[in-house]
């Protein structure tokens, strides 16, 4: 079961969940995280772009890492690249143990080391055809202090 | 070598990537800057502030003072924006 | 919409999770936690006893208390009752925001006070024909302690 | 008034629930459970161990010292489960 997919089209949250927890009777807790791209003034689009060869590689670091702090039954990343509009899904992560704090941590977890350490970048599509690269956010570098 | 550029360093400099061969007096991703600066307009502006700039050596995030090889995949790129 | 809801039947997280964010743009974060039976031993199945007059009424209090604490965008509860085995669903608890950590503190905070002040008491069916009440754990008097 | 069981309390007592006359003599919650407690093993077995018991009046977790009347609703059960 491949964890890790970058890919331009939607995805199925129940689908991920259903995967994640086929045919187990030992996971307790899923915790999920779905982000969506948010309408802001004239934002016509985000185009994601992202380094293929280092991308699955590092989410895999950051999942070894997970689940070397939690005990994890199951953890499922998706990431969309390419075009998407206001109300899209971007990015969801997954993750199942036995009990939901170590599932709710670790997801949580999961989605700061993506936000900072995973190889993409957003640009903006703005009306009018102008646009600018998205800055990374100091509150990102924050959130990812807390595991250290 | 095999060099990457990624968002506005890769606008910046026109071209998503190249090879390159590396000059056998520079050994770390400091020195492969300093080289790559000098080639012209879109290069120094792309690299002119590394504050800005984050790197990675053989897809994994590096320092600027990482050693290198003419073997190695260097990438430049801004701070990444996904999830 | 009714965001509260205690059923038999099963739920579908993307279907839940859908219908907090469709025809909205404003929602940049979705968290969501599943809460599953887990298999234990001769554990035959769990059955779930609630509160009718109670419940939704409980649950309300805890969904306006985190609208008091984050900015939230949305919030849905599910929670089913009756007979449940292993493997099955028991409780979806989502929170939207345009924010991440928003969505995921308030998903916690409710699951918390959902295990600790909803009333919802579950009995365990085991091999055999016998059973015992399950008891209440001091790890969920301590984790709702954190929001206080 | 109206008195609910849940849990192993409606076990031990037999019963869901009932109605029930509140002796005018008693205010809180407390004197509620002497009253039922007196009633029959049943009751007495329900009632032995406060400390593992809950209560809520008209739906609202409470304190044993919470005060009530005839016209309230009282139900007992023991620590929640949910989730």
């Amino acid at each position: 079961m491949s964890d890790i997919r970058i890919q331009k089209e939607d995805f199925d949250v129940s689908a991920e969940i259903a995967a994640l927890s086929e045919g187990r009777i030992d996971i307790g807790a899923v915790a999920s995280f779905t982000g969506k791209v948010r309408g802001d003034g004239d934002l016509m689009a985000l185009h994601l772009e992202h380094y293929p060869a280092m991308t699955v590689r590092e989410i895999e670091t950051h999942i070894a890492e997970a689940n070397a702090r939690w005990p994890l039954m199951g953890v499922r990343v998706v990431h969309r690249v390419g075009r998407l509009q206001p109300g899209d899904n971007i990015v969801f992560v997954a993750a199942a143990s036995a009990h939901r704090k170590d599932a709710f941590e670790a997801a949580d977890f999961l989605m700061d080391y993506l936000k900072t350490r995973a190889p993409f970048w957003k640009f903006e599509e703005r009306a009018g055809g102008d646009g600018d690269w998205v800055a990374a956010r100091t509150s990102d570098d924050d959130s990812v202090k807390r595991w250290r | 070598m095999k060099l990457l550029y990624f968002a506005w360093v890769r606008q910046k400099i026109g071209i998503a990537g190249e090879e390159f061969a590396l000059p056998q007096d520079v050994s770390d991703v400091s020195g492969l800057v300093e080289v790559l600066a000098a080639r012209g307009a879109n290069y120094a502006g792309a690299f002119r502030d590394l504050g800005a700039l984050r790197c990675a050596v053989n897809q994994t995030h590096s320092g600027f003072d990482m050693k290198i090889t003419d073997n190695d995949e260097v990438a430049f790129f801004p701070p990444v924006t996904g999830g």
